[in-house]
């Protein structure tokens, strides 16, 4: 299977194989032809001990929406895993916001919603508070991203959150109905 | 008294630390729970448990009507109330004696005092107690703030008289900044303690947070178990704590004990609790306040000394006395603590509450994890952040430093996010291994300690390929659920695991 | 020499415990494991691991080439062979000296002089240790054992001159049962140790079994560090240690350790090793044989020395000095050790491998887990079933044994069966608690045990009513699934776990 | 729902109601009209924490065949739980099995066959060793529980077997082909 890779500033595309070195084996290719060999474990429910030449490797992983994000010890590292369908669809997607110069803010942890900052409509300026999420005794200001006006409005007073639930959209004033 | 059954009104890894004495001493344990908290470890490990309506702390662990009607439910003759919630109100241990329930802790007398800190100031005075320069009553209005500050002079401190934990607390450099750390504390501990009342101290240079364990018996007996140095401070939040300090000879410990002892003495002290002491660049000691109560940092004093608090606590609440030798009280080795919080160091210290998916603790020798989650525990969004205590020992404190960092790299706390990596970045930085570090060393250095930080990753071939292979095996395994679920089968409820699959 | 790469000859618990003491030192360490072992922890926790081609004992662990082969590709410059396995090698630890890669380990010199249970017999009674009265010479025919059971007189044991852990054993009351005895103890020892050399012991009554620990450096000093009572056995396998012993006093402790210095340096020997004794109800005690190796036992002796053994081990084998001081050598409170078992205690003892569908680590204060195992690990049918080690410490006898018995209590192993209950048993028996057993203590009261055992379980109303409700909420969720399924909805493979469906 | 429990020799008929007092409690009625409410929350995949009253039980669970296998600490509790259907057909089972008087000895844990040291149609008394079972460097015995001939033998020498793998099978002369 192909699939291109992404690491911070890194893309690569890998090739997949297995070349039938048993069940936990694989050879992986990258672009200009290297190849590494994988002995690659599941030892626990998410997590894989793999072992390349005799150095022993221990990943634990999780995968969300595309993303995988592996630890290295304590160490996140978040990878982008996508087959070629997949790899053009997010470009596309990618080009799309761009244009329409639209952020959605979330919610960084799960939480409470203690107050929220902005209207909609409202001009806002980079950096600016638009709400404050409480959590363990903690409260938290969300500032946003970029300069732009409110178009979205989806937290509410007093109102419990999940983790990357959507609050606030800032956008382009042309966007605002 | 024989008592036979003690309630834990905390929840947690201090309940939990509590519930295992009990159990060694053969008395029964009862845990509270809020709603959130049914699942918690205190309430798995408890003989009974009741529930407490509600879910904030207000609602429950702060609920004093609410606790003392389990305490009567379950006929417990103790309570114990751990650290935090309602450990220092003096209000709730007058509630237990009236009641005929044991506090575990001192006289509600010794708390109001030591916990109303321009009392405690007074009182420190006149036992011959070194206080830092400030004032020794609450300063309410700005006038009075601007006029007491020419006194004390700067940079100066404003400090809530209630509460602790670097709540309602602002630093002013100079008159520009006083009107505003004035408001911004008082407000601040209006909200947290009900109570807005500030006072002034002048601020310490390089200080250190050196502390110093007493304890004493029912009948006059008082003693100290040497001192902890808790430093190693984020926004005034302990981080790691060890002892001993590498800023204390057998001199200054001895002087630093006796005033220790001297503070106990001073408002009838009994039980365990610890005399908070600044340290200046020039060894100078201060008494800052007095925690009337079970320290969270205590397993090192236990690690050095061979001790186990809580049951001198419980001891000391049934009327036995302390049979200790004040010249004898010697430490062994070093110890250091390290305080694991649902946090995320990569992003601000946000709170990361949520599903603890995997969870490794730590083994081999001198390794002690002090924990109030397992795997499969939810970390709810309602209490403080501390999940767990990573404690080592051994012969000296290099060698200790590098038992930590052995022990941190095997905890392994997956699904929450943890400061698990922010803490090996500062226990192998060069303030740490030289112990050249005071409280603000993390405030102002973390930034570029952080730069610094080389943590061994693997070679980045080896990430992309492994994410790779990931995925790779995933798309075999649902190829695989998928053919066999069309052709009918049905995966056993019970003896399904994802990974059962793949081996 | 300075070594910065080890690899370690062994699996499982041991294979763990060296690598956290490698890991704190700044030293590689290196795996080696068998097909079976490639997800076990010791391959898990390593750094670099390699290997061995094929399945069982012999063809892995046992195998010196392939081991040998490992430690080429991985350039380890030293081999740590833990216990069992190759430990007790003299060819290996010489291979390893033709090969150039340090022994951690005595020489192999001593390995052969001690492991040839006669020679030893002869060179102790030539260094003034008191061996028990026997043959000093192997005995090969039954006539020859006839006549010297004669001369030694009844009750006897024939032991096996190779190997040990009980193998090759046998006890002949009279001479009706000589003949059979030795067969059975010459066959048995032909079949585990390649070997079908027995001699003869008198056999001691109620005896007791103490070790003491010594260690050695490469320039001749050598100490002993204290005893460890390992008394409480099954079938000759030790179950419980603990020490101090509750036998000894100052003199005898001091005397035996006089002893054990003068027997390890009868031998030339470097390293840590164990004199193991007998020790009669008249409290004259008996050289047994020598342990050329890390002890499974080991960690009490850490625990009331507060030092790492495997680090001293390390620290000889590079070739430093120890710098001890034999009277300073003080134990501080009491340790104890549990071995937990991977075997079914209600059915015979019989093995018990398999999947850990759970496990959970007892926490707080002094107690420590050296485990070979996780929550998911399959424990493989080839190997030994010793699984993990308990160890807690305390400041007297009676506390030691109320902290190991929390400690059991928390300790959860599912999925397979362990001994933990019948430790549980064997720890509160009132043998246990009087210090009052001998080596054949259990043998013979085990079964009385088992029955005075009372544990304390729940009402049987709320266990028929549990068991009801798990089945009731079973076939709940299975409902819902199917209706799930039904619905065209599929679980994601990587977030679904069966239980988050219930909270 | 009702169903029949089994523990050891006492044989209770329970009727398990969700009395709408929140997700996980449970009423549990027996047969002479006394209940017991539980407060039963699944707190790991195999484990219950179950409150009643004050006091709190933990219990790990594992189904096999309709038993229910609860462990409380460290000692296991075998619970037979089947509804009415299951209990009908359980005992048509029971009775049959008494009147052919078979009885297959099965592996008592995972391992491999060493010997098997008796021939089909051969009599064995009771107590006589039937096959030789190796795990973990340790060898067992199997013995014939009963008198009779063996019937079947499923067992190979050198076989690496799973716990509860059916072994031999004796039983009366008369059952032979």
């Amino acid at each position: 299977m192909g699939y291109i890779v992404r690491l911070n500033a890194l893309k690569q595309r890998l090739e997949v194989e297995k070349p039938g070195l048993g069940l936990a084996r694989v050879l992986v290719r990258f672009e200009d032809g290297r190849t590494i060999e994988l002995d690659a474990h599941r030892v626990e429910p998410n997590c894989f001990s793999v072992i390349v030449g005799t150095r022993v490797y221990e990943f634990d992983c999780d995968i969300q929406n595309g993303d995988i994000e592996l630890h290295f010890g304590n160490e996140p590292l978040i990878v982008s895993v996508l087959d070629e369908r997949e790899a053009l669809l997010q470009q596309a997607k990618e080009g799309a916001a761009a244009q329409g110069g639209e952020v959605t803010v979330t919610a960084p942890m799960p939480g409470k919603v203690v107050a929220v900052l902005v209207a909609k409509g409202e001009k806002v300026e980079k950096g600016q508070g638009l709400a404050v999420i409480e959590a363990m005794k903690m409260e938290n200001e969300l500032k946003s991203p970029i300069e732009g006006v409110v178009l979205k409005i989806f937290a509410q007073e007093g109102q419990a959150l999940e983790g990357k639930a959507p609050l606030i959209t800032i956008g382009q004033a042309t966007a605002l109905p | 008294m024989n008592i036979k059954k003690v309630l834990i009104a905390n929840r947690g890894e201090v309940a939990a630390r509590i519930i295992r004495t009990l159990k060694e001493m053969g008395v029964a344990s009862v845990a509270v729970f809020s709603e959130p908290d049914r699942h918690s470890l205190h309430v798995r490990m408890a003989d009974e448990a009741v529930g407490l309506e509600g879910t904030t702390s207000r609602e429950t662990y702060l609920d004093v009507e609410k606790i003392l009607a389990a305490a009567r439910k379950t006929k417990a003759q103790a309570i114990h109330p751990g650290y935090g919630f309602l450990a220092e109100n003096p209000e709730f241990a007058e509630r237990l004696e009236e009641e005929g329930i044991v506090f575990i802790g001192p006289k509600p007398e010794a708390i109001r005092k030591m916990g109303h800190k321009t009392t405690a100031r007074q009182l420190m005075t006149e036992a011959g107690v070194p206080v830092i320069p400030g004032t020794l009553e609450p300063v309410r209005t700005l006038e009075e703030v601007q006029r007491l500050a020419e006194k004390t002079g700067y940079p100066l401190l404003i400090k809530a008289k209630a509460g602790g934990g670097g709540k309602g607390m602002r630093i002013a450099e100079g008159m520009n900044d006083l009107a505003s750390a004035f408001r911004s504390a008082a407000s601040e501990a209006l909200q947290a303690f009900g109570d807005g009342d500030v006072y002034l101290e002048k601020l310490v240079s390089k200080p250190r947070h050196i502390e110093i364990q007493v304890i004493a018996d029912t009948f006059g007996n008082t003693f100290h178990l040497l001192e902890r140095e808790c430093s190693m401070q984020r926004r005034h939040q302990k981080v790691i704590e060890e002892t001993p300090s590498v800023v204390l000879d057998d001199t200054m410990r001895e002087r630093m004990g006796e005033m220790a002892v001297r503070a106990a003495k001073a408002v009838g002290y009994e039980g365990a609790g610890t005399i908070e002491c600044l340290v200046d660049e020039n060894r100078n000691f201060y008494f800052l306040e007095m925690n009337t109560r079970l320290q969270v940092e205590h397993p090192i004093t236990e690690a050095i000394l061979g001790v186990d608090l809580v049951r001198m606590q419980v001891a000391i609440a049934r009327g036995e006395r302390l049979s200790l030798d004040q010249p004898n009280i010697k430490g062994k080795g070093h110890a250091i603590e390290c305080r694991i919080y649902a946090e995320d160091p990569d992003n601000g210290f946000l709170p990361s509450p949520g599903l603890i998916r995997s969870f490794r603790v730590p083994g081999g020798p001198f390794v002690r994890l002090d924990s109030g989650v397992f795997e499969g525990a939810k970390v709810p969004i309602y209490y403080d952040p501390i999940i767990a205590k990573l404690i080592v020992w051994d012969e000296t404190r290099p060698l200790a430093i590098k038992r930590m960092v052995r022990a941190l790299g095997e905890l392994k706390i997956r699904g929450i996010r943890s400061n698990v990596s922010f803490l090996l970045d500062v226990i192998q930085s060069k303030a740490f291994q030289t112990g050249d570090y005071d409280t603000r060393f993390l405030d102002t250095h973390w930034p570029e300690l952080k730069e610094e930080s080389e943590k061994e990753l693997p070679p980045e071939d080896v990430i992309l390929a492994t994410a790779a292979t990931v995925r790779f095996r995933q798309e075999q395994i649902q190829r695989g659920l998928g053919q066999r679920r069309a052709a009918g089968a049905q995966a056993s409820f019970w003896r399904y695991t994802p990974w059962k699959a793949l081996r």
